[in-house]
């Protein structure tokens, strides 16, 4: 029965929103084509969604381990910066006319970010694998380190890039859709493979439940902690590559603020628990999805910014109660009392 | 012989002993500073740790009770904004006593806390969403109040805030001395009463806690209502140290709370720390701080930098020590 | 239908169950289960695995709330909503798994939730000595300060029933508390039991073992597969009638524990023990405040029996062997050659595998379906990369559930919704399933039912005898004696001699153990 | 004599603006040979109090800071005036119960640059053929300062005036992204409507430019472009003919400081409130201005 499915709940959340959307926002399922490729407020919150799916996607495993990355915001700074300074590009003005020049060749650039990132995933699975910090401690250093290391890549300042192929990345358009999603998809493809066609999944989960276990069973527990911190921060970057991208350059100081918390969030909008052990990819998504298509929402029903918040904690705050099995069956007892009462009173 | 042994091991192992290194390392680092900076160790320094940071170690140890407990709270930062706010706007505009604006908001902190809670045990819903949420609503609630800062000119406010307690021939402010209170109460609680006890029992294993007949779900509500409460005290105490409340106080907060409580030698798996853990770990942050302040040549990047490297050498030495004992 | 309840008919019941029925999603646990509880009696609960005894006990207790079906307790209904109430009613219960506080100290997790006062705060000290005097009881003597979590299974055990003795209550509840006790606790607690029975007390006794039953009893109330088969008053049931209906059909006839099986090796043409090769040798392997260093040797296709006290080690030797802990001296070898054991995963390609003593903690991966819980060790060994096919590991997982007669709904079941001797059984299964040369097995059967226990042990010597050597750990000296074909006494974390299976019978072993004669 | 030692408490290095505002003082300190004790508040005004806590300590010559907030600062002024140590505020002001607690505020006006991006719209509009004009508006974060009052002066300008319709306000957090994550929300909602953007800075302005691009619309021309601060993104923009006008807010303030520290210091009497020079620069001299602008 697919009402039981752990997945029904998030996604009929994700639909409601749609649904309240159409009624609200005029035109908001219209798509059209522009100049080649979709247009409309779907595929807008596709394109956004996409580096919070990335970031969500990584954080997904680390959280099956039992374990929590904060420092995927530091992460994606560091990845877009060291790409926007790398193929940078400057605007001389040549008797009045602007002209570009790049700088190092796109794929190099583009391998040395995610090189950087794959270098602060290491850190951080050495330092909790390795050194058996606690999780969240050992990415709080990262953190609060790795923005301050973008900053003082970019002296501060805003590094715009000049250079088309690269924002092909985060604005570009391939057979009418937004090349990110291809990414997204690429990266979700990859590892749900790992998932499925390997034992990962399954050694990922045991010792997210049972370390203890997990060991005498003859796992390298540590190699697995290690791994899900390089693959967290490995998506990190990429949906740092696609921030920068889409804006066409590096905002060290604010590029991927907050989106761990993000992530986390549609982690657990997903169906996956804190606590470790069974954890959903697709769930992650639809959490991801639930959340963008809320911000959009807001920003389209032109509500006052002083009250997102407030709508925003109210979303989630029935989202989770809808995920809560208690929280049903309490309310089908009122439900049922209240009946009672009623036929009492007849 | 070798239960000694064994005993000698476990204790060194425990959380009881990494606190003992924090405390080792602090009274490092402020050796360090004082070598460096001159000044540095005046007693005034070393009682400003305490009065800048009263707000958080107060925070500290209401978030110590929930991560003991194997929980975690997300929304203290955006309640003591609330609370600044709320406080702010009661005795400003509409000119309530300031007493009576305390009270409430107090009541108020604790209701919001021991409204998550109830929803995180009732509804078996995870605390760091659920807490989460709640950082958004309190901050959204600030707005909804007024999206500017309001200045608190009323006189006890101001009293509170600028009231010089000496100490030798330094001084303590009115704040400083609440919250070394609270920490003492918090302590006892702990320790020597039966609800104490319990929160250790429900972060060590909480279903057994269930099997063995201790009222979890009381423990887990008041435990998050504690929390709400301490958030709105160091509120309260913001208020006076800011003589304001703002939308935007405080944010980030709960890390440095949490931080903090971490750095005492609490695990965030629950179960295991100290109450006490909390001020060392307060005092390491604020030492931090205040040594990046006495050398006033770094750039903004260069202070999250060394923040972090000493957040890095801190907790790896930290837990050398702990493997070196266990070994 | 007994003779039995008309004689204590005299008297009232204290607790009453009235057609008690509960189902969980995909098993019907039990189906309108009676059962009156007398003052003055222990009344022992039988049935086999899975057969519905602990969720009994946790209906009654208020862990569960039945579908149907009412509870009496002097003639009362009450409907305990929380275990809480269960105590404040006067029901004191311990549950089969161990369920206390790793992180608070021994002392705590006797006295938390009734803690002694003194001036508004807990009396430390006094606790301390009230929790110290009750262990005495039982005659363990440990540091009541130390966290429970230093302890090993059987004296967390210990300290769950201490918890329970303490206070007054009016029935008390034991669901196989002596799965992980010895001969010796064994006898302590029951005599501890025999007290309270005299001063009236009703006592709800769950296990596995016949002789304890007889020993204790009453009167008997049978489970098969959640309905009650009957009840008898303990002296008017043999112990093969007994067996029968637990199985239901007549089973093949039980041998008694004491009386001496095939020992695995000597069926067939095998060569005498004395005279197999070497499987692993150590040398004065020793870990310092632990174990003595300890020589020892397995040989191929020979079914070893380590026997001892609780505390004498055995776990600690099994650890080393396998490389879950790191000894400090002394060395290894396999095929007489060298070996470093760094981790399980060394001892786990040396082709040793390690059925844990303490399933909850150190076995069941709880989330995860019983036939992920059989392919761990086989697909940690087979690496990440090469999954093995799902097929393959549902023929597996299938052909273990038939094997060892796990009682499950399916194989897709998590194991937590498996009963205690059933998930034991998967455990067993998942080291089973990669085919060691050498097993080590610490109490693999814990909480396995006498028909289960025989025939895993029996399957155990079958693989002996196609050349698997077995390390068998027991606090159930019978068994040791049953089926080993060599045994090694350990005393005080030292192992104190050994002697192949036929120089030893129950009462010599017993001296050797305890006194210690000295090694002939 | 001994070099004069300045405590400097900066909000952070939230922006462009901000980073260059950092390096004018730190370069202009430099060159007097006035030692600079620098302290980053990371956008929290904690931080800033604990740093004049303990610049008071250090017993600095003179404290200088940016508040993060206008409220909130009369304690710890307090106890700089007991120490003895002068206090100047730079680029944004502080209410105060005892304005003696602080000695000039030298900076620049929000609510200023709000009327100033106004008025540029008044005359502009004159131009323009349609009845009414409307106007979205991208806020910097919520409930902070120069949010605040940038919106605060522009209605000042405009509210009156019945022709001019706000349709559509929400926040950018300051931050490109957010600039064009929510522009795209707008021109999804709003379509050809729209006529004029007000962004609170010029980064939210660049973002919003791209998205407007995206939308297959021509910022500068279908949609009026107007921002703050006058970074040299915008003046790209600008050249590039996206950006119609930009409203300096000059972060370089450095050497005004230091002469202004020299003087208090030297007991000379100093103005209470020293606004920077600060132009309005609409795309037409943008050419002109661009070789010249320092960040
Ligand atoms: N929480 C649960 N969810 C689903 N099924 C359960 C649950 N607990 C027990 N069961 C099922 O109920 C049946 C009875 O289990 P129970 O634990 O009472 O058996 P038992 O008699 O205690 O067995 P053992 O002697 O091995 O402990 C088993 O088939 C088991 O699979
Ligand atoms: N009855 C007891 N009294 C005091 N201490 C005990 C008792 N039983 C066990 N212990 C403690 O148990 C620890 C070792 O027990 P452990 O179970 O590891 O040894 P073992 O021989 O494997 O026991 P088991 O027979 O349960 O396998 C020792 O530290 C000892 O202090
Ligand atoms: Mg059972
Ligand atoms: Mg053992």
């Amino acid at each position: 029965m697919f009402v039981h499915h752990p997945l029904f709940r998030p996604v009929a959340a994700l639909v409601l929103l749609l649904m309240l959307d159409l009624l609200l926002v005029p035109g908001f399922f219209h798509l059209e084509i522009k100049d080649g490729h979709l247009y409309g407020s779907l595929i807008d919150i596709l394109n956004r969604a996409a580096p919070l799916i990335l970031a969500a996607l990584g954080m997904t495993l680390v959280i099956a381990t039992r374990g929590i990355d904060i420092s995927v915001g530091a992460v994606v700074a560091i990845s877009a910066t060291v790409a926007s300074m790398l193929i940078g590009g400057t605007m001389v003005l040549q008797d009045g006319v602007p002209t570009y020049v790049a700088n190092t060749p796109m794929v190099w650039a583009l391998c040395a970010a995610m090189g950087a990132a794959l270098l602060c995933g290491g850190w951080n699975g050495v330092l909790v694998a390795g050194l058996g910090l606690q999780p969240i401690v050992a990415t709080l250093i990262l953190m609060v380190a790795g923005r301050g290391l973008a900053q003082l890549f970019t002296d501060g300042q805003i590094i715009t890039v000049y250079y088309q192929p690269y924002f092909f990345l985060g604005s570009g358009y391939l057979f009418g859709l937004p090349f990110s999603l291809y990414l997204v998809g690429g990266v979700f493809a990859l590892t749900a493979l790992l998932m499925r066609k390997t034992a990962l999944g399954l050694f990922i989960q045991t010792v997210g439940v049972n370390p203890v276990a997990a060991r005498l069973a003859g796992l390298r527990t540590a190699v697995l902690i290690f791994f899900v911190y390089v693959f967290c921060s490995a998506c990190a970057g990429l949906s740092g590559l696609i921030i920068s991208a889409n804006i066409k350059s590096a905002d060290a100081n604010n590029a991927g603020l907050l989106l761990e918390l993000d992530a986390i969030l549609a982690v657990t909008l997903g169906g996956t628990s804190l606590a470790g052990g069974k954890f959903s990819l697709v769930g992650s998504v639809v959490g991801a999805l639930i959340i963008q298509t809320l911000t959009y929402t807001i920003y389209s029903l032109g509500l006052p910014p002083e009250i997102n918040m407030v709508v925003k904690s109210v979303v989630v705050f029935l989202v989770c109660l809808s995920q809560s099995a208690e929280f049903k069956n309490m309310w089908r007892a009122f439900r049922t009392r209240a009946k009672a009462n009623k036929g009492e009173a007849a | 012989m070798s239960s000694l042994a064994l005993r000698a091991r476990a204790s060194m192992a425990s959380p009881y002993f990494t606190s003992l290194a924090t405390v080792a390392l602090l009274a490092l680092l402020l050796g360090a500073g004082g070598a460096a900076y001159p000044g540095f160790l005046s007693l005034q320094v070393l009682l400003n740790l305490l009065i800048d940071n009263a707000f958080l170690l107060v925070i500290a140890v209401g978030m110590s009770f929930v991560i003991i407990s194997g929980g975690i709270d997300l929304s203290v930062g955006s309640v003591l904004a609330l609370t600044t706010m709320m406080a702010a706007w009661m005795v400003q505009v509409w000119h309530w006593p300031p007493l009576l604006a305390i009270v409430i908001v107090l009541l108020v902190g604790t209701g919001f806390g021991a409204l998550m809670g109830a929803m995180i045990h009732f509804f078996k819903l995870q605390p760091f969403i659920v807490t989460l949420a709640g950082m958004f609503l309190a901050r959204g609630l600030c707005y909804l109040i007024s999206i500017n800062s309001i200045t608190i000119d009323q006189p006890l406010f101001v009293s509170m805030s600028q009231t010089q307690l000496p100490v030798l021939d330094g001084y303590l402010s009115p704040s400083a001395l609440i919250a070394l209170l609270t920490l003492a109460a918090a302590i006892y609680v702990a320790h020597c009463t039966p609800f104490g006890r319990a929160i250790y029992a429900v972060g060590g294993n909480e279903q057994s806690a269930q099997m063995m007949g201790l009222r979890v779900a009381r423990t887990k509500v008041l435990i998050y209502a504690f929390s709400g409460f301490c958030a709105a005290l160091s509120g309260v105490l913001f208020s006076f140290y800011m003589l304001s409340g703002y939308g935007l106080h405080a944010q980030g907060t709960e890390l440095d709370a949490i931080a903090a409580v971490v750095i005492g030698g609490t695990l965030l798996s629950g179960g295991y720390g100290y109450v006490a853990g909390a001020l060392s770990g307060v005092l390491v942050l604020g030492t931090i701080q205040t040594l990046i302040a006495f050398d006033g040549t770094l750039s903004s990047w260069w202070t999250k930098i060394v923040i972090g490297v000493l957040l890095f050498v801190f907790c790896v030495v930290q837990r050398a020590l702990a493997l070196g004992a266990r070994r | 239908m007994t003779s039995s309840s008309t004689v204590l008919s005299s008297v009232a019941p204290v607790l009453q169950l009235r057609g008690i029925s509960k189902a969980f999603t995909g098993v019907q646990a039990l189906n309108g289960v009676s059962l009156s509880l007398y003052p003055g009696e222990v009344h022992t609960l039988m049935g086999q695995n899975g057969a519905g005894k602990s969720t009994l006990i946790k209906v009654l207790t208020g862990v569960h709330v039945p579908d149907q079906g009412q509870i009496l307790l002097e003639g009362r209904a009450i409907r305990p909503a929380s275990t809480l109430d269960a105590q404040n009613l006067g029901i004191s219960t311990v549950y089969q798994e161990v369920n206390l506080c790793p992180n608070l100290s021994v002392a705590e997790n006797i006295f938390i939730g009734r803690y002694p006062h003194k001036g508004g705060r807990i009396d430390w000290r006094g606790m301390s000595e009230q929790a110290g005097a009750l262990l005495a009881r039982l005659q363990v003597n440990i540091d009541v300060d130390r966290p429970l979590a230093s302890y090993p299974l059987a004296v967390q055990q210990m300290v769950a029933i201490s918890r329970a003795l303490l206070g007054s209550a009016k029935v008390l509840i034991l669901d196989e508390p002596t799965s992980s006790l010895d001969e010796k606790e064994v006898e302590l607690l029951f005599s501890v039991l025999r007290d309270l029975r005299q001063q009236g007390m009703a006592i709800l006794f769950v296990t596995h073992f016949l002789d304890q039953t007889y020993a204790i009893s009453d009167r008997i109330t049978v489970m098969r597969n959640g309905e009650r088969e009957g009840e008898y008053a303990c002296s008017e049931l043999s112990r093969v009638d007994l067996v029968n209906k637990m199985v239901g059909a007549p089973a093949a006839v039980v041998r008694p524990a004491a009386a001496a099986a095939q020992p695995a090796v000597a069926a067939g043409s095998e060569p005498a023990p004395g005279r197999l090769p070497a499987f692993l040798r150590t040398l004065g392997l020793g870990r310092r405040g632990s174990l003595a260093p300890v020589d020892l040797e397995v040989r191929k296709g020979e079914l070893l029996g380590l026997a001892g006290l609780l505390g004498s080690g055995r776990t600690e030797l099994a650890r080393l062997l396998f490389g879950a802990d790191r000894a400090d001296s002394g060395k290894v070898a396999i095929h007489g050659q060298q070996r470093q054991f760094a981790s399980p995963r060394d001892a786990i390609a040396a082709g040793i595998g390690y059925c844990s003593e303490d399933r909850k903690h150190e076995g069941a991966v709880l989330d995860l379906s019983v036939r992920e819980n059989m392919m761990l060790a086989l697909q940690a060994r087979m690496g990440i990369l090469r999954a093995i096919p799902l097929k393959r590991q549902q023929q597996l997982a299938q052909h273990y559930v038939q094997a060892l007669g796990i009682k499950t709904a399916s194989i897709e079941t998590p194991i937590a919704a498996l009963s205690g001797g059933n998930q034991q059984k998967v455990l067993l299964a998942r080291w089973l399933v990669t085919e060691p040369e050498m097993l080590i097995l610490d109490e693999p059967t814990r909480g396995i039912d006498v028909r289960a226990k025989q025939e895993i042990m029996d399957y155990v010597a079958n693989l002996c005898r196609k050349g698997m050597s077995i390390l068998f750990i027991s606090s159930e000296l019978a068994e040791v004696l049953r089926v080993s074909d060599r045994i090694v006494v350990m005393r005080d974390r030292k192992t104190a001699g050994e002697y192949a299976r036929d120089e030893l019978d129950e009462s010599s072993v017993l001296q050797v153990i305890a006194a210690g004669a000295s090694h002939a | 004599a001994k070099p004069l030692v300045i405590g400097f408490s900066q909000v952070g290095a939230e922006s462009e603006w901000r980073t260059a505002n950092t390096v004018s003082i730190k370069d202009a300190a430099r060159k007097d040979g006035i030692t600079l004790k620098f302290a980053d508040a990371q956008q929290k005004q904690e931080n800033q109090v604990k740093a004049i806590r303990s610049f008071i300590a250090q017993r600095v010559d003179l404290i200088a800071f940016s508040p993060v907030v206008e409220s909130g600062w009369d304690t710890v002024l307090r106890e700089a005036k007991a120490a003895k140590i002068p206090v100047v505020l730079t680029d944004r002001a502080v209410n105060v119960s005892d304005p003696s607690l602080y000695v000039t505020f030298i900076g620049s006006d929000f609510v200023e640059e709000g009327r100033r991006a106004g008025r540029w719209l008044l005359e502009r509009s004159a131009k323009l053929p349609n009845p009414v004009i409307n106007i979205v508006e991208l806020q910097g974060t919520v409930g902070s300062a120069p949010a605040l009052d940038r919106k605060k002066g522009f209605e000042e300008v405009i509210g009156g005036n019945a022709k001019f319709k706000v349709i559509r306000s929400q926040t950018g957090d300051f931050t490109r992204a957010k600039g064009k994550e929510v522009m795209e929300a707008f021109l999804k909602a709003e379509g050809k409507k729209i006529n004029v953007l007000y962004a609170h800075n010029d980064d939210m302005a660049i973002g919003a430019i791209q998205a407007i691009e995206e939308a297959g619309l021509k910022p500068g021309k279908d949609i009026l472009v107007i921002s703050i601060d006058g970074v040299k993104g915008a003046f790209e923009a600008m050249l590039a003919g996206k950006l119609n006008v930009t409203v300096e807010c000059s972060p370089l303030l450095g050497p005004q400081l230091m002469q202004l520290a020299r003087d208090i210091v030297a007991g000379k009497p100093v103005p209470r409130r020293i606004t920077t020079v600060e132009g309005v620069f609409p795309a037409e001299v943008a050419a002109k201005e661009f070789p010249n602008r320092k960040y």
